[in-house]
């Protein structure tokens, strides 16, 4: 029951932050952020119910126990789908990195002037409650079921406390999201249907459906579906236009949920399911994935260098670093599967951080535009010295997160495309330029000493500071976290044997 | 004792996050003793360690932890020193040290003192990871470590935009470089499983022979990230822009250690680069063009710091040419000692800014011999090591270079004299700019007159500095065991001679013409040909426009072109075509009871028809 | 009842003129009270329709459908003219072209 | 055998005896609250009817009308949405000019031509309850006593609608000529077993494109739409949900028996055709709505997508081995598009309640976007039951309106209806803009410069009843749609 009770803590908690408006406006954050610890710690605490050795086991589809934790309900017998919710190292970690960005994006909302504090807690306790759901929904109907449901909380963030373009912003959000979950619902039911045909069992269960046998073209299509949802999630090139948009508009709370948490889903996807499913179509598709992918690193840096409006810029070094995870995903090695799932968490907490920024510059200067800022750091050091650090960490400083996973993806690449990895490595290049003319615009230069800025206070540095301690142990000792997801890239091994791993560049080099 | 080794780039490191922390609340002695103490701390631990080491010379691995463990690769946090390792840390605590007290001076007047030194000594612990690295990746870290530090000092002054491009382009340019590095390092674990460097050196020699393609690859791109952090062609161009920075910034990370971090990388990976005698003779080549370049340019500069930068170009050049032609101590050698005298003479030039109200230009300077006799001293000093005068530390170091490349027999025979000459002509023009530098600035006519004297924590490093850079070049460096050995010199006398007297005869030129203007070249500059030569040199050669025009321009180009997100277009139309039809389906919706019956009676024929075409 | 057999498909005939009669009286008159006219044209050649068919193969049934069809047009004319009373009043005018408030 | 026939017809039986007192009750004495307590009397006493009417199933009563779990499923839809009708008619009316009693007789009357409708078998029977239901509803659109819009809906409604009706009984005549029989199982019948001559041949095709036409017509489907948006804009809002959900889903249930009986599915030409205009729906019906600001007209336009979609399920049956699951399809969304629907109407018709301080006049409806800016912050209830509403409209997961998709999804991908799937994925994704159009209306803080147009009226306890109903079986089946999914396994044509 331990996983249930994880999505309903959100669920009902969300409520309650909502009804507790009632009493005073002050309230639902309160609430909200207790729910959300509360959660993480019930999570942690249950944790400790595994036996440590559990924590190296294998997952294997038949064998629940080989799982951290799992959980089973029949829900809809008429197609044999079941509330089934399994949790491995990879959703645990994600979850985490769920719930801590989920705490941290509240207190960025602490100072923030909302109005109507209660639904707007209740919506991203909401939004945890779908991402929770979605990293651990082990039945595809259930998993769609969270996928598009954690978007409609998402939508009302945008579109009621979104800033002056909301409406066009949010509704390309849904549509975008929408559209592509609309292919994905296809892809499961064809899938689910074949499976039926095959055994006369209706199912919607992961493990039932990993073994569907079908023609290749088929499974091309439907291996599309899956991808084209996830693809736009992630955002890949080129369906990521939704995300500037969608990253400018909303709150910051919104923004750093969007960032930190709603992204990963998509990359999630591609890992649990994209190739699992479809290993064959997928591996023939890899090399034209992997060129999306390159092509978001290089597009989605220069665009962001174009950029003057800060949090635009950031989103577009979002798609730039989400290149990342889907050349790691395709390159399919332990490697740089590792990698992918290293800059997931990386990126969540270095974006999440450098939204939280510009969401407390737009508070304090009612501007996103840089060419409005400039010597910032005069006023508030402490704002910038943290804003330099994120932009250190998302420019894959080594010693911090990012650079262990981009790294990571980039080995893993090399051993099964090293022309596709020099070009990837530039991302590195074109990072430095963004990020720093980002520094530059915002922080450095003259500043304008007729404003009146207050710096960050105990509370956001607290935030901060657990970002930051966050990202530096990534990056020192990213171990524990590697050990969480191995086993389950070895039994993502035994459905789709992993692309080899040295050697295989030699030719291609000479 | 030996197990403590960890504590040497732990001090600074942990001072810098003290400092950080702390965020300026410190009173300023205290960071002045914390800033400067910690990496003085750090230097004693750095002798305490050697006087053990060197009883018993082995190559010492401490492992701290795992640093991350995916398959086959696991790179851990480990240190390995040996006799190289052990120069290397020496310089950096020792003159890191020094620089770190004169620094307790020179920045008392600025606002950001404790962001200045926990910058510094953040620098200094990155420095050290990156030397005392056991395996490529942590090599890598230092590396990077170092370039952040080095952008985040450079752009210290962050409220003059000018500033902070400086530093923009110092980041970005050696990142260029910093990335053919990365992938070498993806090459070289893909081919030898480890990136460990002593495994590594020994698979690499198992595995490959000698002129390979693939270690002549991975050495190339090694290659690269060493071009680019020591600012040697073709990325050299960021160096100059650095010296934006405060001045003991300049001496310690863009002369003293950061910028011949490239030149520890190759001499590390030696092994490598042996494998690749191409590889290797591009080195030489790079080292020898970029000295000539560096000093030619050096020659008309007027800005006193940057006449040191181009300097540092051009001495990193011999630096890189010995490793080229394999005197691989030699190149050490002349890192070391050249940390020595650069370090003084940008010291000397900080002091004399320091007390001439921020003045850069060596033309409203002069005749400062009297009135700053502490900067004019070290800088006789200095120059006179730089020029390589004999008995100075320079002439140690540069020599056997200059002897080594004479000799040199490796992938195109007889090209040997050719390095020589070159570098024969590289010293003669140091001595020329060094000197035009001395006479220039300290002799003359007074223009500008000092507001002040350097202070005792000035002067003190300063006279240290006189003391190594005179006497540094005397005992000799214990690294016979790290590299192959190299053949005994036994060249003539000749070569000798001419190798002694050139620097000689470089400051009778500057002498004649600076001094005495006895030489006039304004003849020469004033002529179109000469005018346009000097701009030509002025400018570095233009390497910076052509980069400009090159990649700045076009990137920048596409940014803005590409900044209103054309991809959005697609979908905006599909959006556009949905909206034309909804337009046109509701012009159809016209209210006209008529038209709408009159359309059900078409869909009625159209449906007859549409069933009738089977019969 | 001897007499001239006319053939199911003559009278067919008939009525889909008929029928094609109303449908072009509802496309082309204006006027509320001919459209009404129109309608009772088309649903009456339908009738006929029956009534042949049914004679044709000798049931009732079209008959009886034909007498549903009699009540069902004479409701939907009373409900119809009912509404005509109302437009006069309400828009001064029987020409429903002018009754257009409801579009786009 | 008379006792079980009645038995068997016992709903209906019961309405057609309540519109006889009802009308008594009008004669003698007026009084428009009792007239409205019997009608929601009858309608939940014929709900109850259900119940005894069940325990003799299947049963056929003269060839004209059967009793059969479809029937009765049906019937309760019908039911349901009548008895919903009936709760918001009485706020609706209550401060509007007129006399309100005659609403009530003509809303049960039209839910009986209703209840025939969804048990014929022949063609007699089939015309009465479509005329039933029609007659009595062009009443009901021009209800309202003053104002020009409803006057001009039932004009257009009447006689277009009176059109397709003539174009249907005369496809039927050709048919009867052809065929010899009016019978459902019995065109069926003829139509498999003989070999027919081409002029017969010809007679039946030209009916069958007559009575799909006029079916086409009363369905709203492209290209016989044109009159749903002028018509749904017209009648009064509590009409406008009858007619878009009791109509439409009596009229589709009719249709999926007849198809079914008479094996029309065998007809490759007919499913071209069928799937071509369920195409056209789907799209042309959602880019109709695209810009549309009116929401009576957005609805209207959304309901020609979502008969569209419910094509599919049509489509699909003679492509299925297991055909059931096309009817537990169409049973399924019908049910969502019909809850659904009266969840919009229904807010609709709440909002035009009590109007009369507002600056839109005494007898105003409440239908324009701009009414219902900011309602979220203004009623939150309301705004709630729309905005599921709209997402279940849009599919989107939780709400019934998704397990209606997804079955849709399961059925038509079963059939390999590929090119009807890519049209339904489009229309959906096109659906998502106008949907969210409308909750995004909502959401938007009041200003002061808007019109405060919706009074923050205080709700009935009926209407109240409404929401809760409404909210619950949007959200329950939406969640749990298995007791559901069961019983439709039973419910067979």
């Amino acid at each position: 029951m331990i996983l249930p009770n994880l999505i309903l803590v959100l669920l009902v908690g969300g409520a309650l932050a909502w009804w507790s408006e009632r009493f005073d406006s002050s309230w639902p954050r309160l609430v909200a952020l207790l729910v959300v610890l509360a959660d993480l710690s019930y999570l942690l605490s249950s944790l400790t119910t595994v036996p440590l050795e559990n924590f190296a086991l294998v997952p294997v589809a038949a064998d629940p126990a080989s799982w951290l934790m799992s959980y089973q309900l029949n829900w809809i017998p008429r197609f044999g789908i079941r509330f089934e919710l399994a949790m491995d190292g990879l959703s645990l970690v994600l979850i985490v990195l769920t719930l801590v960005l989920g705490a941290i994006a509240i207190v960025s909302s602490w100072t923030e002037d909302n109005q109507r504090q209660g639904f707007f807690q209740a919506n991203i306790l909401w939004t945890l409650a779908g991402v929770v759901g979605v990293f651990l929904a082990m039945d595809l109907f259930l998993f769609f079921l969270f996928w598009e449901v954690m978007l409609v909380p998402m939508y009302l963030l945008i579109a009621i406390w979104g800033h002056e373009g909301k409406a066009h912003a949010s509704m390309k959000f849904f549509i975008f999201t929408q559209f592509s979950g609309l292919l994905m619902l296809v892809a499961i039911v064809v899938l689910a249907i074949l499976q039926q045909q095959a055994s006369g069992i209706w199912s919607f269960s992961y493990f039932d459906l990993l073994n569907t046998s079908m023609d290749s073209t088929v499974a091309g299509w439907l291996m599309l579906g899956f991808f084209i949802a996830f693809v736009v999630k992630l955002p890949g090139f080129p369906f990521h236009t939704w995300l500037p948009d969608a990253h400018t508009q909303a709150p910051t709370a919104g923004s750093v949920i969007l960032a930190g948490i709603l992204l990963k889903t998509g990359a999630y996807g591609l890992i649990r399911f994209t190739v699992p499913l479809f290993p064959e179509a997928a591996l023939e598709f890899a090399p034209i994935a992997m060129m999306l992918g390159v092509a978001g690193i290089i597009y989605g840096a220069v665009l962001a260098f174009g950029q003057s409006d800060f949090k635009r810029l950031v989103a577009y070094s979002s798609v730039s670093h989400m290149g990342f995870v889907l050349l790691g995903v395709f390159a399919w090695n332990a490697l740089a599967l590792q990698g992918a799932v290293m800059q997931m968490v990386a990126h969540g907490f270095s974006t999440a951080a450098l939204f939280m920024i510009a969401g407390a510059l737009q508070q304090r200067m009612h501007t996103r535009d840089m060419n409005q800022m400039g010597g910032l750091w005069q006023q508030m050091p402490r704002m910038g010295a943290v804003a330099l650090f994120f932009v250190l960490a998302s420019l894959g400083m080594p010693g911090l997160g990012n650079f262990v996973a981009e790294f990571l993806v980039l080995l893993g690449l090399f051993q099964v495309n090293p022309w596709m990895t020099v070009v990837a490595a530039l991302g590195l290049i074109t990072a430095a330029i963004y990020s720093l003319i980002m520094m530059q615009r915002a922080f450095y230069g003259k500043p304008d000493d007729s404003r009146r800025l207050t710096d960050f206070g105990s509370l956001e540095m607290t935030a901060m500071a657990v970002m930051i301690i966050a990202l530096v142990w990534l990056g020192m000792y990213p171990q524990p976290v590697l050990d969480l997801v191995q086993p389950v890239i070895d039994s993502l091994a035994v459905e789709v044997p992993l692309v080899a791993e040295r050697g295989v560049s030699v030719g291609a080099v000479q | 004792m030996l197990q403590t080794v960890w504590l040497i780039p732990l001090l600074p490191f942990l001072s810098a996050v003290l400092l950080m922390v702390t965020a300026g609340r410190m009173p300023r002695p205290l960071v002045a003793m914390l800033g400067a103490g910690s990496v003085g701390l750090s230097a004693v631990v750095v002798l305490l360690f050697g006087m053990q080491f060197m009883q018993a010379p082995e190559p010492y691995t401490l492992t701290l932890w795992s640093w991350m463990r995916v398959g086959d690769f696991a790179p851990q946090f480990s240190f390995y020193i040996d006799q190289l390792t052990l120069v290397m840390m020496a310089v950096i605590t020792g003159v890191g040290f020094l620089i770190h007290l004169y620094s307790t001076e020179f920045m008392e007047e600025d606002s950001d003192y404790s962001r200045y030194f926990a910058y510094m000594n953040m620098f200094v612990a990155a420095m050290l990871i990156l030397v005392m690295a056991d395996n490529l990746l942590l090599l890598f870290l230092g590396w990077e470590g170092v370039g952040v530090c080095s952008y985040l000092l450079v752009g210290f002054w962050y409220k003059d935009p000018a500033n902070g491009a400086a530093s923009r382009k110092a980041f970005v340019v050696t990142r260029v470089g910093d990335t053919a590095m990365a992938l070498g390092l993806l090459l070289l674990f893909t081919e030898l499983g480890t990136l460990q460097i002593q495994p590594m050196l020994d698979a690499a020699n198992n595995t490959w022979v000698s002129g390979d393609t693939l270690p002549a690859l991975a050495a190339l791109l090694l290659l690269g990230g060493a071009v680019g952090k020591s600012a040697q062609l073709p990325l050299h161009t960021w160096l100059p822009d650095a010296m934006a920075g405060p001045t003991p910034v300049s001496a310690l990370i863009h002369a003293a250690t950061m910028v011949t971090a490239g030149v520890y990388l190759i001499a590390r990976t030696h092994g490598l680069f042996l494998l690749a005698p191409d590889v290797l003779l591009l080195v030489a080549l790079i080292g020898l063009v970029t000295l000539l370049l560096a000093a030619f340019t050096a020659l008309n500069q007027h800005d006193i710091k940057r006449i040191l930068a181009y300097s540092t170009i051009s001495q990193i050049g011999y630096m890189f040419l010995a490793l080229g032609v394999g005197a691989w101590s030699s190149g050490i050698f002349h890192l070391m000692t050249h940390a020595f005298f650069k370090a003084l003479l940008f010291l000397g030039a900080g002091a004399v800014i320091h007390c001439l109200h921020h003045e850069h230009n060596i033309f409203k300077m002069g005749g400062l011999r009297s009135r700053l006799p502490v900067a004019f001293w070290s800088f006789l000093i200095g120059s006179a090591a730089l020029a390589a005068l004999p008995f100075t530390s320079g002439f140690f170091s540069k020599d056997p270079i200059l002897i080594s490349a004479f000799e040199y027999h490796g992938s195109i025979a007889g090209i040997g004299p050719w390095l020589w000459v070159g570098g024969l002509l590289g010293a003669l023009l140091t001595a020329i700019y060094s000197f035009r530098l001395v006479f220039i600035v300290f002799f003359g006519e007074a223009n500008t007159e000092p507001d002040r004297q350097p202070g005792w924590r000035m002067a003190g490093p300063l006279t240290l500095l006189c003391v190594l850079s005179l006497f540094g070049g005397w005992f000799a460096l214990p690294l016979a065991s790290v590299f192959p050995a190299e053949s005994a010199h036994h060249p003539s006398m000749l070569i000798e001679g001419i190798s002694i007297s050139i620097p000689l005869l470089g400051v009778l030129v500057a002498w004649l013409v600076y001094y005495q203007r006895k030489v006039s070249v304004s003849r020469f500059t004033d002529s179109p040909t000469g005018n346009s030569l000097r701009q030509y040199w002025h400018s570095g050669w233009a390497m910076d426009d052509l980069y400009d025009n090159l990649l700045v321009k076009p990137f920048v180009g596409v940014s803005t072109l590409l900044r209103g997100e054309p991809v959005d277009k697609v979908y905006n139309g599909i959006v556009g075509v949905c909206q034309l039809v909804h337009r046109g389906l509701s012009e159809s919706q016209t209210g006209k009871m008529r038209w709408y019956a009159t359309s059900m009676v078409f869909g009625l024929i159209a449906l007859i028809t549409f069933l009738g075409w089977g019969i | 009842m001897e007499g001239v057999v006319i053939p199911l498909n003559h009278v067919l005939i008939v009525a889909a003129l008929l029928f094609v009669t109303g449908l072009a009286g509802l496309m082309f008159r204006r006027n509320v009270i001919f459209i009404l006219m129109a309608l009772e044209v088309m649903l009456n050649s339908a009738g006929l329709a029956f009534v042949a068919a049914g004679t044709a193969w000798a049931e009732a049934d079209g008959q009886v459908i034909f007498m549903l069809i009699l009540a069902v047009a004479a409701a939907e004319v009373s409900v119809g003219l009912g509404l005509v009373l109302q437009i006069q009043r309400r828009f001064k005018t029987l020409d429903m072209d002018q009754a257009r408030r409801l579009h786009g | 055998m008379m006792a079980a026939a009645s038995q068997a017809l016992l709903a209906p039986l019961v309405l057609s005896v309540a519109s006889l007192a009802l009308m008594m009750q009008i004669a003698f004495r007026r009084h428009s609250y009792t007239s409205w307590v019997i009608t929601c009397l009858t309608l939940v006493l014929s709900m109850v009817a259900l119940v005894p009417m069940s325990k003799l199933v299947p049963l056929q009563v003269t060839p004209l009308l059967i009793s059969d779990q479809y029937s009765l499923f049906f019937s309760l839809l019908i039911l349901f949405a009548t008895l919903i009708t009936a709760l918001l008619a009485k706020d609706y009316l209550q401060h509007r000019a007129g006399e309100n009693e005659e609403f009530y007789l003509l809303l049960l009357l039209s839910s009986l031509g209703g209840l025939i409708l969804v048990s014929a078998t022949h063609l007699a029977s089939f015309l009465l309850g479509l005329e039933l239901l029609g007659v009595a509803l062009y009443a009901l659109i021009a209800y309202p006593e003053r104002g020009h819009l409803p006057l001009e809906a039932a004009i257009k409604y009447l006689i277009l609608s009176g059109a397709a009706s003539g174009i249907l009984l005369f496809g039927f005549a050709l048919i009867y000529a052809a065929l010899g029989t009016l019978s459902f199982v019995g065109i069926g019948q003829q139509l498999t077993q003989l070999e027919l001559a081409a002029d017969r041949q010809l007679l039946v095709l030209i009916g069958t494109s007559m009575v799909f036409t006029g079916i086409g017509f009363k369905l709203s489907l492209v290209p016989f739409h044109m009159w749903t948006p002028d018509v749904y804009h017209g009648a009064p809002s509590p009409v406008t949900g009858f007619l878009s959900t009791v109509s439409k889903g009596a009229i589709f249930a009719a249709l999926m028996r007849l198809f079914i009986d008479a094996q029309l599915y065998h007809y490759q030409g007919l499913m071209i055709a069928l799937s071509v205009i369920a195409i056209a729906s789907m799209l042309a019906g959602n880019l109709l709505a695209l810009q549309q600001s009116n929401l009576k007209r957005l609805l209207a336009y959304s309901s020609i997508a979502h008969l569209g979609y419910l094509i599919i399920a049509l489509v699909v049956y003679g492509a299925l081995r297991q055909p059931q699951m096309a009817v537990e399809a169409a049973g399924f969304y019908i049910t969502a598009y019909i809850v659904t629907s009266l969840a919009a109407f229904a807010l609709l018709s709440m909002l035009s309640s009590d109007v009369r301080d507002s600056v839109l006049g005494n007898d105003a409806e409440v239908d324009d976007i701009d009414h219902i800016r900011g309602l979220f912050w203004r009623q939150p209830i309301l705004a709630l039951m729309l905005t599921i509403a709209m997402l279940s409209l849009a599919g989107i997961p939780l709400t019934i309106g998704f397990i209606g998709k997804f079955y849709l999804f399961a059925v038509g991908i079963k059939g390999s209806l590929w090119w009807l799937l890519a049209a339904l994925v489009i229309g959906s994704g096109i659906g998502i803009y106008y949907y969210l159009r409308v909750v995004f209306a909502m959401s938007m803080k009041p200003q002061d410069s808007d019109q405060v147009l919706v009074v923050p009226a205080k709700l009935t306890l009926a209407a109240k009843l409404v929401i809760c109903i409404l909210i619950f079986t949007m959200l329950y089946l939406g969640v749990l749609p298995q007791p559901l999914m069961e019983y439709l396994g039973t419910v067979t044509v």
